[in-house]
């Protein structure tokens, strides 16, 4: 904070910072948030905020905004907009800067518009902002930015309601309505965190167009380490409220100073393509099996329609899996992928093609031969909030596929469970508390222990982090890595973050529209992409170094 | 006559106004024979209809549209002489003719049509009615009948168009559609909540016995239908209603000094108390019986849940019964005696206070009598005071549906609360044994008990009233000094609470209001 | 497509209610209303050395005063002591119509809702009828044919109750029942009566709680409603609702409508503030 | 859209039919379970002196003494054609009974969901926006008060202060304006409370969302926030416990009319309870259930209508279209009465 100070005095007086944040102190209730945070942006200049979720990034922009909820929030400390306190301004003396000098672009697009009013009557609101006071000049100015904003028709936009309209759709209308009174400074909570990553780069480079075009400064608060390098000058790092390390960009990346930071950087799957090649070896990652090689696991070109959607989720996938290897399924959001998952598992009927296990057809058999090889292929869910049973203690959710397949004696099932405990690195006291009282990245490891306890040979494993911190999922990954390495696990990992799956899977099938597109190698198949689809997915991952080219 | 007036005397009585009074409730069906006896609708048919026979707080009974009557010297015959130049308000005579068609359905009603007969009309005897002539109407039982005429005042013996008796079950219901002889006539019903009387201008046949001439002096009498019992009264208080129905006798005294009248007129009847039931423990013991009528305080329930305004029981009767005599000494209260009984009997007090004998409990199980208000408190304080002798005593109380399947007929209960109207002695015959079919065997001794069946068969075949009366004293003395019946107080089932303004109101031997010579002071 | 913004949302909820777990002041009044009212019905002794159904008729209708801390009725029977021993009826009758409500409600809720097909399309319709009957016409209905007594009272209020549990339990099995946790444990090789009995009752359960909890001062109220009407146990049971209803006969005796009435509205409402702070935490 | 909308309401409209038959049905079973029958027990009463022949011929009279499957299938025979039958207490036709004491009580509950909507909208916007902090906090625990009150209670208070203090109307005629007022006051106050809680959670919860906070960043005064987005977002989930609140205001009158002492469904009910009149007991359950189905069945038919998240599925159940994990979107199916 220091460092943001002195450079915030460094700037002449006839310029002042467009923004400029001292000493902010934000708490909620009586417990403090954010601690004595201080920076600033120059006119037209990006700064990005990141760490890792409840650091305290979202709580500092409503705080700027004045968007803390009444009652609850508290902030302190001074907020200039162009040399104005604007912190302690009556609300109806800081009303004129809303909208018309502080946009906001939302983290979620999902909520940010109100469900039950078409798109359009809201924008009419942001439109009035920017001083037109004709309801068709309104429109006409809305259905510009629209199209600004590179939303394909418009119109149809005007006319929806926010459920009819995709997270990509709906965040760029977020960014437009937020442009639209050409703010002087734009305050971007996450704006991509939740979409895919083809649409992510869409949206990072449509705020970089209108920062040039527009002039606007940029506040682009994120927890992706590589989406900050690439896109901003400067950065302030945050843990617990604190700033950690702030400087520009390209500084801090070169020379991180603060262990935080350094660990961070290390931890983040864009900046370390190599992290797990570096174990010599080692099969999962790196070794390319032939054909010829038993598979532990076959996908024969199988088929899902959902009842009422017209075209099929999943048609004609094949892949297989040789005992001891990583395969990743990867594709956009609506792919397929878990849906093949799911088929593989036996969790929905196949339409057509097969599925075998060590060479033998699952479909056909009866309950009881696919609960025995249910015991041999466990899966780990995406979402470990909605995967374990809130009402069950740890100790017993890990207990549970033990007591259902009756394995052993009761102190026998207790030593199986403290080991699948360790084994994932959670201490045995946790194994009395119940779900709530865990972080998400500890809920993942319960639900790998779990999946662990009965000692498959085969864990599918279904985006498994992408809830979750990117220190938190080095964290699962080098437990998943380990036990593969002693175990000699094979593993289907879904993924949607290629900077992830080139750093811990083999081979590699790319899915788009259900069906498979690419596959191979992951290092041949992530170098040189042979379908556009693929490349554009590769294009995604946030290049560490920003406006340097490799 | 009987006009009880709260008016100064020299009050001149005014013509016009309005009178609304306020009723807990207007009954189920509005069908004459089989609403007439309500408590509730009673009031609007007495004050609609005429009846031949006018009988007075006192139980005497006077000519109203009965001229003159004689009876043959066995009592099997009658003969009335109707009042000449009697209307029904649609002007139709009220004739010989009309009131045989009256007697003949009174006596026989039209069941399969679902029109009861009159319940205490003694059908079982009645061989037919004939016109003579216009005004002369001949009555024949197969046995003597000594209360045939009294049962002419009874309210169930109300006069109605022989055009009405004709209507169907559904038509007759309609009170709209009844049409009587009364002072007044029905202005407008509103089912389940009120009925509006008018005055009949041409009416000029009231009773002799009360004393008025000519029309009703009020114009109308609105019966509104409140609930709750605090509502009427308060309604009464602030002068939103005139005459409040069946007041809580807690309140009385309070409303009394607000300046309001209460009116407390006792019906002919039995008086409220227990009849014991001789068949099953513990009351198959004379002794346990007599502790129970001596153990009961009576001034205690007087003072507690009543008022001045009552009147302790001084026999089986009510003391406006013209036969009733004077038994107080058999039942006064008397713990000490009452507990000697019990000890004498083998009842012992046990560590817990209840009395027990050969293990059992000596304990009793009270129904509180639906159709009396005040029961339930009477039975809680009773239940207080036998507790203090040494029983075990439950209260189960029911709504008169319940009441009437559980507790009416029952073999079983030790004590049935007694309350019932009469207006002949000549009733009591049917209760007390089971000689004849039909008779209700209150204390369950059938026909064991030899001087009592004696008693039961002089009353109920009695040819001469002095006679009778005599039988009917010592019947008196005999059920008390047996102690088959546990006297508790004279029942006024019937309270009237009143704005100070109301007057000339007067009140028959079956405690009805009747307005003819009503009027509104002020 | 929006699952993890999501989920930060949601563990930040946790974060926060870590931090509000202590209870109110007003929940802890609360619980200490309630407290004394469960002591009043279990020991009733301790509180009172009169007798509730033995009076002194000459001391009735006495205005409150250090003899009758809350005066007495028309028999002379001590105010406080009768509502004090009416805590126990009006108490368990009302858990008797919760019971009922849970127990029954709950059985059709789960069944409805875990077997799915014409088990539920049956048991909705029955759901329905007792729905579309309002509560307290059908809690009428019920006792006039069971008879008029406060247990019957109480049953006849758990019967209207059963279809608002029912329907709750049922959204809250459909629920679970498609919640990630219940494939998994189909996946951990568990059975289909492991899975109702083991994850879907435990968890569909526990939004019950708050409800039961809401339900039970409502049955208070509505049995004494019933008692209001006189279809309740008759005096000398003292039942709150039938203290009221008794105690409105005396006007001149004001204490008595009142004291009664202030009992039950500070139980109910009491057990209204717990339910609302357990549905907050829970 | 239009055609899965008219299997869609053709499925609800069946469904409502069979659930009036079958409360009607219902109330059959359950007053039939007593022994004995009404007539019987009224011509008990010891001051009639009936005979036990007496009474068999009234009792066959009124086709008492017929088998319970005979007398249900005759009286649902009827009810089917629209003939309710004869009161058994009365004697008079249950239709025109009914019909009487309908106008009285329609108007009572109008105007006591009046009374509970205006109260309910006034506490709830109070709670938003009331000044003093302390003042929204009183305003929060008035609902739970309300439920807390027995009812009766409320009426016989207002009764007292108004009536007999004020003398503002009579006990005597009692559909007079005032009258009318306070008896809707005292049936009203606990549906406002239930009212009022659904509508301060939504208005909590709306108030919360996202949406709100990024319009408030686009400038909007509290006024055009609240009117433009909170008050149809929270209005929705209000008119779904709003219909299923009806049949309370049916189940309220029955002590409110006792005690204002109005004639109307609630005293017919009391008097059919107390001498076991089925077939207006059942008329009128019947009644209620129509009333109450046909209510739900507008509000379950507006819902697709007035919602945008909510569409009409294949299968003809509305179902949520909005994002899974959206809690204002109350499909009726999941909302409970409370
Ligand atoms: N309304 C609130 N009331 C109380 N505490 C809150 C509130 N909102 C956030 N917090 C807490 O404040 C801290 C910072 O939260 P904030 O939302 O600013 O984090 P963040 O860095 O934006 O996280 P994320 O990456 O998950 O969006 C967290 O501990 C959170 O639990
Ligand atoms: N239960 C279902 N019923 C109908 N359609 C479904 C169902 N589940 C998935 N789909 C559809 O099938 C297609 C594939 O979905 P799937 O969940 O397999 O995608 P995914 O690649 O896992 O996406 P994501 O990255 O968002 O998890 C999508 O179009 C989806 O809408
Ligand atoms: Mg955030
Ligand atoms: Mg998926």
């Amino acid at each position: 904070m220091t460092l943001a100070l002195s450079r915030a005095d460094d700037v002449p007086l006839a310029t002042p910072a467009l923004l400029n944040v001292t000493d902010l102190s934000v708490s909620y209730g009586r417990v403090p948030v954010v601690h004595d945070v201080s920076f600033a942006i120059p006119r037209g200049g990006s700064l990005a905020l990141i760490g890792e979720s409840g650091s305290g990034k979202s709580t500092i922009a409503r705080s700027i905004l004045r968007l803390l909820p009444r009652g609850t929030g508290r902030a302190s400390g001074r907020v200039e907009l162009d040399g104005a306190e604007v912190l302690g301004l009556a609300e109806a003396r800081f009303r004129p800067f809303r909208g018309r000098r502080f946009g906001f672009v939302p983290q979620d697009p999902a909520h940010a518009l109100n469900p039950v009013r078409t798109v359009g009557s809201q924008a009419h609101e942001a439109a009035a902002l920017s001083g037109l006071a004709d309801a068709g000049e309104q429109r006409r100015a809305v259905l510009d930015v629209f199209a600004r904003v590179g939303l394909p028709d418009p119109r149809r936009v005007y006319d929806s309601y926010p459920h009819q309209l995709s997270g990509g759709m709906l965040q760029r209308v977020l960014i437009g309505l937020a442009v639209l009174p050409r703010p002087e400074l734009l305050v971007a909570d996450e704006p991509t965190s939740a979409l895919d990553v083809t649409i992510q780069k869409r949206i990072l480079d449509l705020l970089d167009e209108l920062r040039r075009d527009l002039g606007i400064g940029l506040l682009l608060i994120t927890h992706d380490l590589a989406i900050a390098a690439e896109r901003t000058d400067e950065i302030v790092v945050l843990k617990d409220g604190r700033v950690q390390e702030a400087g520009p960009t390209r500084e801090v990346f070169a020379a991180p100073t603060s262990p935080y930071t350094v660990q961070l950087q290390a931890d983040a799957p864009a900046l370390n393509p190599d992290r797990y090649r570096r174990d010599d070896g080692d099969r999962g990652v790196d070794a390319w099996i032939p054909d010829t090689a038993s598979a532990r696991i076959e996908v024969r070109e199988v088929s899902k329609s959902y009842d009422g959607s017209a075209r099929p989720a999943v048609s004609g996938v094949s892949f297989r899996i040789p005992a001891g290897t990583t395969h990743a399924l990867v594709g956009e959001s609506g792919s397929g992928k878990t849906t093949t998952v799911r088929l593989l598992l036996g969790l929905e009927d196949l339409d057509a093609g097969e599925v075998l296990i060590d060479g033998a057809a699952v479909t056909g058999r009866t309950a009881a031969e696919l609960r025995g090889i249910r015991r041999h292929l466990q899966l780990v869910y995406q979402n470990p909030f909605t995967s374990l049973d809130p009402t069950w203690s740890v100790g017993r959710i890990v207990r549970e596929p033990l007591d259902r397949y009756r394995v052993g004696t009761r102190a026998e099932r207790a030593g199986k469970v403290a080991e699948a405990l360790d084994a994932v690195g959670l201490s045995p006291h946790l194994a009395r508390r119940r779900p709530d009282a865990l972080s998400g990245g500890q809920r993942q490891r319960v639900a790998i222990a779990r999946a662990l306890v009965l000692e498959p040979d085969v864990i599918v494993l279904d985006e498994p982090t992408s809830a979750l911190d990117v220190t938190v999922q080095a964290g699962v990954f080098d437990v998943l890595r380990r036990l593969q390495r002693e175990r000699g696990l094979t593993y289907l990992f879904v993924s949607h973050d290629l900077a992830l799956v080139r750093q811990i899977a083999g081979t590699v099938s790319v899915l788009k529209d259900g069906r498979v597109v690419e596959a191979g190698r992951v290092a041949d198949v992530l170098s040189h992409p042979r379908e556009e689809y693929t490349r554009a997915l590769v294009d995604a991952i946030p290049s560490p170094y920003p406006r340097s080219p490799r | 006559g009987a006009a009880s007036t709260a008016a100064p005397a020299d009050a001149e009585p005014k013509t016009g106004g309005d009178l609304v009074f306020l009723i807990d409730s207007l009954g189920a069906t509005w069908i004459p024979n089989n609403s007439s006896i309500s408590s509730y609708q009673g009031q609007i048919w007495g004050n609609v209809t005429d009846k031949l026979v006018y009988v007075d707080a006192e139980g005497n009974l006077s000519p109203w549209i009965a001229e003159s009557w004689d009876e043959n010297a066995d009592k099997t015959q009658f003969t009335l002489h109707v009042k000449p130049g009697v209307t029904f308000s649609d002007g139709t005579p009220l004739d010989a003719a009309a009131v045989v068609a009256n007697i003949d359905i009174w006596a026989k009603g039209r069941p399969d049509e679902g029109i009861n007969r009159i319940g205490l009309f003694p059908s079982a005897n009645y061989q037919g009615a004939q016109a003579v002539d216009a005004t002369t109407v001949t009555v024949s039982f197969s046995a003597p009948t000594l209360s045939f005429i009294p049962t002419l005042a009874y309210h169930g013996s109300i006069l109605l168009s022989p055009e009405t008796l004709a209507l169907p079950a559904a038509q007759q219901a309609d009170l709209t559609q009844d049409i009587g002889s009364g002072p007044f006539v029905v202005e407008k019903v509103a089912e389940g909540d009120s009925v509006v009387l008018k005055k009949r201008d041409d009416y000029d046949w009231g009773p002799e016995a009360v004393g008025h001439e000519g029309a009703a002096y009020l114009d109308t009498i609105t019966y509104k239908q409140v609930a709750e019992p605090t509502l009427r009264t308060a309604s009464v208080e602030s002068g939103q209603a005139q005459v409040a129905y069946n007041a809580s006798p807690q309140d009385l005294d309070a409303l009394k000094q607000e300046g309001l009248t209460v009116e407390t007129p006792r019906y002919l009847g039995f008086v409220n108390g227990y009849a014991l039931n001789t068949s099953v423990a513990p009351f198959d013991d004379i002794k346990v019986r007599q502790a129970v009528q001596h153990g009961i305080d009576r001034d205690e329930i007087l003072s507690t849940v009543y008022t001045s305004d009552w009147h302790a029981a001084e026999s089986f009767f009510q003391s406006t019964v013209p036969e009733a005599t004077d038994h107080t000494a058999d039942f006064s209260y008397d713990a000490a005696e009452a507990a000697s009984l019990l000890d004498e009997a083998g009842w012992v007090k046990g560590s817990d206070g209840v009395r027990t004998k050969d293990g059992k409990k000596l304990s009793l199980t009270l129904y509180p009598n639906p159709y009396l208000q005040a029961s339930q408190s009477v039975d809680e304080l009773v239940d207080q005071q036998l507790t203090a002798l040494g029983f075990e005593v439950n209260l189960e109380t029911y709504d008169v549906p319940t009441y009437s399947q559980k507790v009416i007929g029952n073999t079983t209960v030790p004590a049935t609360e007694i309350t019932r109207s009469f207006v002949d002695v000549g009733a009591v015959a049917g209760v007390l044994t089971s000689q004849k079919k039909g008779d209700e065997d209150w204390f369950r001794l059938g026909t064991s008990d030899a001087t009592l069946n004696d008693l039961s068969t002089r009353i109920a075949t009695a040819t001469d009233r002095e006679a009778r009366a005599e039988v009917a004293d010592e019947l008196q003395g005999y059920v008390l000094d047996q102690a088959y019946f546990v006297p508790l107080t004279q029942i006024v089932q019937r309270v009237y609470v009143q704005a100070p303004e109301v007057s000339g109101v007067t009140y028959n031997g079956l405690a009805y209001a009747y307005y003819l010579n009503a009027w509104l002071n002020g | 497509m929006t699952a993890a913004p999501l989920l930060a949302q949601r563990s930040r909820t946790a974060r926060v209610r870590g931090i509000r777990l202590s209870v109110p002041v007003g929940v802890l009044a609360s619980f200490a209303v309630v407290a004394v009212v469960l002591a009043f019905s279990f020991a009733p002794a301790l509180f009172t050395s009169q007798n509730p159904a033995q009076g002194v008729p000459a001391d009735k209708l006495q205005a409150p005063s250090a003899a009758h801390l809350l005066g007495t009725d028309h028999l002379g029977r001590d105010l406080f002591t009768r509502i004090v021993y009416g805590a126990q009826s009006s108490v368990t009758s009302a858990l008797v119509a919760v019971a009922i409500g849970v127990v029954i409600g709950g059985l059709i809720g789960l069944l409805a809702g875990f077997l799915g097909s014409w088990t539920d399309v049956v048991l909705a319709r029955f759901v329905d009828v007792l729905l579309a009957i309002p509560a307290f016409l059908l809690a009428v209905v019920i006792v006039s044919s069971l008879g008029f007594q406060t247990i019957n009272a109480a049953i006849a209020t758990g019967v209207s109750a059963v279809a608002v549990f029912a329907r709750v339990m049922r959204s809250e099995v459909l629920r679970v029942r498609s919640s990630v946790f219940v494939e998994a444990a189909r996946l951990q090789g568990g059975s289909n009566l492991h899975v109702l009995f083991r994850h879907v009752l435990p968890n569909a359960s526990r939004s019950l709680i708050p409800l039961a909890v809401l339900q039970f001062g409502l049955s208070i109220l509505v049995i004494a409603g019933l008692a209001f009407l006189g279809y309740g146990d008759p005096p000398p049971a003292s039942d709150w609702g039938l203290l009221i209803s008794a105690g409105k006969d005396y006007p001149r005796a004001p204490w008595l409508v009142l004291w009664p009435a202030l009992v039950t509205v500070a139980t109910v409402l009491s057990i209204n503030r717990i339910s609302r702070w357990l549905r907050r935490t829970s | 859209m239009l055609r899965t909308y008219g299997r869609f309401a053709l499925r609800r409209t069946g469904q409502a039919i069979v659930v009036v038959l079958l409360a009607y049905l219902f109330t059959f079973v359950v007053i039939s379970i007593l022994p004995g029958d009404p007539v019987t027990s009224t011509l008990r009463n010891p001051d009639n002196g009936f005979t036990e022949d007496d009474i068999a011929r009234i009792v066959a009279y009124y086709g008492l003494d017929q088998p319970w499957w005979v007398q249900l299938g005759s009286s649902l025979g009827r009810f089917v054609v629209g003939d309710l039958g004869v009161s058994l207490r009365s004697n008079l036709p249950v239709s025109g009974l009914v019909l009487d004491a309908l106008g009285s009580t329609l108007s009572l509950a109008a105007a006591a969901l009046l009374v509970a909507v205006v109260l309910a909208v006034a506490i709830a916007y109070g709670t938003q926006f009331l000044p003093p902090r302390w003042g929204q906090g009183v305003l929060r625990s008035l609902p739970s008060l309300f439920l807390s009150v027995p009812n009766f209670v409320i009426g016989l208070l207002l009764i007292h202060v108004f009536a007999f203090g004020l003398g503002l109307f009579s006990m005597i005629d009692t559909e007079t304006p005032w009258g009318t007022f306070f008896a809707a006051v005292a049936l009203g106050i606990p549906v406002s409370a239930q009212l009022a809680e659904v509508l301060i959670a939504s208005l909590d919860h709306e108030s919360r969302q996202e949406y709100v906070a990024v319009a408030r960043s686009r400038g909007l005064r509290s006024g055009a926030l609240f009117l433009r987005h909170l008050v149809k977002p929270s209005a929705l989930p209000t008119v779904t416990v709003l219909a299923l609140i009806v049949g309370e205001l049916l189940g309220g009158a029955l002590i409110t009319e006792a005690i204002f002492g109005r004639v109307g469904i609630g005293t017919l009910v009391e008097s059919a309870v107390a001498s076991q009149d089925l077939p207006v007991l059942q008329a009128v359950v019947s009644l209620a259930a129509v009333v109450f189905v046909v209510v739900n069945l507008l509000a379950d038919l507006a819902y697709p209508l007035l919602d945008p998240r909510v569409a009409v599925g294949r299968s003809g159940r509305p179902v949520s279209v909005a994002p899974r994990d959206e809690p204002t979107t109350p499909l009726r199916e999941e909302v409970s009465i409370v």
